[in-house]
């Protein structure tokens, strides 16, 4: 038997679900890099709950929460350089504000409101994406106009195993094989898509084997464990950045919560699965462990907290104070150079807002 | 009563059926069709167990089970080219996009193929399907989950575009899109989903695919609208009365192909024509119905035309969305235009 | 004389200037912008070694070099793509799609990312690219290689959508469109890629992209066409002038955003309109301009407005495809109507 | 290391270019199955002869020659049953004969005359398909129609090694995957997507591993060997009819004319690597191989393709000899239930060719 060609793909992880190693922490990763990230860890997850209740009481549009994805977006956003760029799809919002998004931001676009996707910085980094994987093709188009220009930059983005199916993933995957993009592919499973579980998206064994079709490195990771998470995403840019091409990893995690507030996950998943997920969320396993290093305690962790909860709040508040743009905003961002009967719809939208607010406004 | 005229009422219906929604209405056509046609089969992201993300596939699955009723890998270029290959080979598929601003993807299979199939083997293999799409926006939603981009399927020859505003209207016009021999996209006015209820008889009755609905009859103006503007046109015509103009208000509710004759009757009377939609102006669909006035009723003509519509930018994220949305004060707007024109 | 002027005429050009065809002079502006402006590149399938299968590109991987010319991976979607995400990072990308026909895989990332990418980002983020689409019919080519697909994008806000029908405004309204800050759809009428020459001075002086060319001056009806039925409208006047009528000729050249003051101005002295494109009739761009005139011109016109257009059925294969095709004939026929009526 | 999952791709070829078996002949395969196929691609060779001299007297259209790929298209034709659905692209017509398709409706439809995909037999296939890939997925789309109404019916499509990259063929491989499809993928490489050579395609080492994104069963064949060609394609079709779910294969052959007879591949491939690639033309080697089981002679050889060139002849006689259709045709066949506004145009465009044809017309 000839064969033309093999393939293996390597599974990374180094905390079990007890936080307990299961082998050496990769080289050059040590506790106190690990520590501020546990803690960014908890201020993500202090900002979603805080998010999911502001959305029950009407004071947000649908919010799709990150719960249980910590670790994946943490260590995502936490390998990525200022200079790198990152094409989120909805939901990263831990990688966010690693690259220094701010939650108020967070809060605006979903608060439907596009100043939102204006990131006082990164300036440079691309808005949530709503129609799935389509970032993933920016990601790569950009990391072609690093190329060609010669720039030491890295386009990282990520979609779910729902995204992994669409064909903008593939098109990104096999352009970034054609042309060696400095260019990493997160595909975040979390078991589901909406109603749809991962096994119904494909018959593929692993999603990170997506990659193979365009012949990029491929990597599964828990995505649980915020070290394998470092570790793979490591790799992956080490290889963008050294000119040798881009990756595909999978970081295996678990939606805890339901799609978007704007779904009820009861309808088709059971409690049984998820009670299962919960035990392997990545919070409790990275304390445990940090813990186990005497790096972090109950105390410190009531207090950092409740410090989480006071910077949320805050942000919250600027959201809540925001006035909606005015009428014109939405003719004022369409054209760098808006054409003669856009500025009289323009005009036209002010005089009967004018009018509909009454003589005083 | 026939069966058009009884769409165009809300009432009179035999006491057995149930007064049901918009959505419920697509629920039940879907339901029958499936019952009477074994090659009926619904698919798209979420149809299955959840029953659609906004129910109108609900309890579908369960009922018919996963041969029917298939939930499909996230893409909606897989959703759009298994669904001609499947109507290719008998099948009828009712295919979902999630929402309007996800058709873009299934736009090729669309275009060059379920359009064409017919055309291109001259009758040998043909293309009965229909793409259900969620449309337009006013709730309140995320981005892309607002579009109304229904005039892109309407320059395509091959296609039939439909648009019900009623509950009676989606039950018979789905029903009439799943027999219908050749593609159609089959838009819902989301935001009228469960706007009211209404006795919709599941008795099996298609309505036709080819003719504009008269909600109104009024001597002074034509107001042509479709989808959920209809809601919005009513009442401009109610506020109109109370000023003495008497309007008439037309709900295309088929796009594709337009029945002309309903429209050109009215305005033969009226004289003057308000078109009302939510899509941007330049290039909506209200263009071809102004342009077959300029071309059919210039005699008739007392005013110069008048659309309302949404303005040539994007729909807003919801904070500002109803500022874009056409509304009853800018309808009521146009008609007194109209009226003070001619 | 102007540029504006200058390039609805053939001659009066510096003789330093080569006569070029339509296609010459797209190869010239983009050489060009991309000698002046190191962040223009050209993308698309077999733009590279083969220069296009049109030409378009020949020769310019030669002196650019593969990072400037580059072939992509065959499909639509990643070349839509990759275009916006360069873009967004601040490169002029110029893509080319082959054929018309297979410009609509690409229609998800044009609508949802390159048109709103300014939009939602409230101008941090903008897509300063060009999409160049040979386009139309009457070349005898297989199929899906003779759409006019150009209405679907002047629905779109966030877009701009040209047309060029001469070699000097291929030149100036392609220079133009890379110089934009936002996302150009260029439409190429590919049935006169090779029609004339023209002398083009390559001076790179762009054309505006809001303007209308009245190409032939009359006083009895205005003809108004866009691509390369420019061609048949042209002889379409001329034959009328033989029987007496005096026909104006407007080429559009840029469909969005529309100069309709300049048509409406030629209708205001005319009195009559007829609208000329090879797209099906139905919701074709030509309703906008005839609800345009419906809406603004009611006064001036004595004559319906006519469209003379493709039927709404598909370009047929080239055995049959001049007769779907506007002829003159049919343009002339429609001028006497028009002449007859008012 | 945790290896998460690993893959192989094997290798087919029997006869090397000189037409010496490599291997022993698989099992069911003889000589006797071997001859009419062999001829079959000489006729197939005769017609594409014929049909690039049609088109260079101005009596055909636009033409996709197939030559040097006549084991890949016969093999493939042969290895389907008459229920089978097959979606082409536009240049398998080797396949298309074997399936039914006469060599007239070939030429009608690069004679631009519809009814070149109106096929006689069989009634069931899809006609040819321009945008690259489509086809693909409506194959899948079959495949499921195939499924879920319980006939056991396999469909089988083909693109090239461009079409390998489009996404298209992606999500038909994907979808063939998750609903575990009686599907065969043939990706028809033939080098080159008219000007772009394979390498720039993508970075994947083979073509055939595109399907392992999707879980399917892949394999690469010699695909310039027939009896490689058969042994790959019995294996997907058996997969395919017992339940086992779709395969990928990538026929390695080449493309020895233009891309079309509009193309002029000079500008961008040189004559060595064409010369090389006519020294593994197919039809040679199972000549030799067949010379050798004397089962063939030059004789037999004159004599057969003297009869494929009056056979072919007939054909394009029948062509030649057609009329066009009425100016009405363009209206007949879009509509099951032809709108009336659509039959005033229909009448519309007959009256006018009334009138441009004359008096007598
Ligand atoms: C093109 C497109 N189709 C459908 C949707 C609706 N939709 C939003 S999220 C979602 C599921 C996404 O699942 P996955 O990719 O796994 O990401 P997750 O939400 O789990 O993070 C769907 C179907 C969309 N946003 N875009
Ligand atoms: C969607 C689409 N894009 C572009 C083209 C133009 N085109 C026709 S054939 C071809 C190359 C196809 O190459 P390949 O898939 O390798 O098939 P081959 O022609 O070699 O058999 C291209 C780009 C097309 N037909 N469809
Ligand atoms: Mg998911
Ligand atoms: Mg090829």
């Amino acid at each position: 038997m000839t064969i033309a060609a093999s393939f293996e793909i390597e599974y990374l992880q180094y905390l079990d679900q007890e936080g307990r190693p299961v082998q050496a922490l990769p080289e050059g990763l040590d506790a106190k890099t690990l520590l501020p990230l546990f803690k960014q860890m908890l201020f993500v997850r202090t900002f979603d709950s805080k998010a999911i209740a502001l959305q029950r009481t009407g004071k947000l549009g649908t919010y799709a929460s990150c719960l249980g994805h910590e670790a994946t977006h943490v260590g995502i956003g936490a390998s990525t350089r200022p200079e790198d760029v990152f094409a989120p799809s909805y939901r990263e919002y831990g990688a966010q504000f690693m690259r220094g998004v701010r939650p108020r931001e967070v809060l605006m676009y979903w608060g439907g409101d596009e100043r939102g996707s204006d990131f006082a910085v990164p300036r440079h980094d691309f808005p949530w994406c709503v129609p799935i994987a389509t970032q993933c093709l920016h990601a790569a188009g950009a990391a072609l106009a690093f190329k060609l220009r010669g720039e030491p930059r890295v386009a990282v983005t990520a979609c779910g195993d729902g995204g992994s199916s669409k064909t903008d993933t593939y098109a990104a995957i096999n352009s970034a094989g054609a042309y060696t993009l400095p260019f990493v592919q997160c595909i975040i499973n979390n078991g589901w898509a909406i109603s749809v579980p991962r096994k119904a998206q494909t018959g593929a064994k692993t999603l990170a084997q997506k990659g193979i079709a365009g012949g990029l490195h491929c990597l599964q990771v828990d995505g649980n464990d915020l070290i394998a998470v470092l570790e793979g995403m490591r790799r992956a840019m080490d290889r963008a950045r050294s000119g040798h091409g881009g990756s595909v990893i999978e970081f295996m995690t678990y939606r805890l919560h339901d799609h978007t507030t704007a779904d009820d996950a009861r309808r088709y998943r059971g409690e049984e699965e998820v009670k299962a997920a919960w035990a392997r969320d990545p919070i409790p396993r990275l304390r445990t462990w940090l813990g186990g290093q005497k790096l972090w305690d109950d105390a410190q962790e009531k207090a950092w907290i409740e410090d989480c909860g006071r910077r949320v709040d805050e942000e919250i508040n600027a959201y809540l104070e925001s006035k909606a743009q005015p009428v014109e905003a939405m003719f004022d961002y369409l054209y760098g150079d808006p054409p003669p009967d856009l500025l009289a719809q323009r005009a036209s939208a002010i005089a009967l807002d004018r009018a509909a607010r009454g003589p005083r406004a | 009563m026939n069966k058009q005229a009884a769409a165009t009422k809300t009432a009179g219906q035999p006491v057995t059926a149930a007064a049901i929604t918009l959505i419920e209405a697509i629920t039940q056509a879907l339901a029958y069709e499936m019952r009477k046609d074994a090659s009926v089969v619904v698919l798209g992201e979420d149809v299955g167990v959840n029953g659609g993300v906004f129910r109108a596939t609900a309890g579908l699955q369960q009922v018919f089970g996963p041969e029917r009723v298939l939930d499909t890998p996230l893409d909606e270029t897989t959703i759009a080219g298994l669904t001609v290959g499947m109507a290719a080979m008998g099948m009828r598929p009712v295919a979902e996009a999630q929402f309007d601003g996800f058709v873009y993807p299934m736009i090729d299979h669309i275009v060059c193929h379920a359009a064409r199939l017919r055309y291109r083997t001259r009758g040998r293999l043909t293309c009965p399907m229909v793409l259900r799409v969620p449309w337009g926006g006013g709730i309140r939603a995320p981005e892309h989950h607002s579009e109304a981009n229904e005039s892109i399927f309407t320059n395509v020859p091959g296609l039939r575009v439909v648009l019900p505003s009623s509950p009676a209207r989606a039950y018979g016009l789905l029903l009439a899109a799943i027999r219908d021999p050749d593609p159609v996209i089959f838009y819902e006015p989301k935001r009228i989903y469960r706007q009211y209820k209404e006795l919709v008889p599941d008795d099996g009755e298609a309505l036709p695919l080819d003719v504009c609905y008269v909600l109104r009859d009024g001597s002074d103006v034509t107001l042509v609208t479709w989808g959920a503007q209809v809601k919005e046109t009513l009442e401009a015509a109610e506020a109109l009365a109370k000023d003495g103009i008497s309007a008439e208000v037309i709900d295309v509710a088929t796009l594709k192909p337009l029945d002309f004759a309903t429209i050109a009757e009215s305005v033969s009377k009226t004289g003057r024509c308000v078109i009302v939609h939510e899509a941007p102006k330049t290039a909506g669909f209200g263009a071809e119905i102004a342009a077959r006035l300029a071309e059919e009723s210039m005699y008739d003509l007392v005013a110069p035309v008048e659309r309302v519509t949404g303005y040539d930018t994007h729909i807003p994220l919801f904070r500002l969305e109803m500022k874009y949305l056409p509304s009853v004060d800018k309808i009521v707007a146009a008609a007194k235009r109209a009226m003070a024109a001619g």
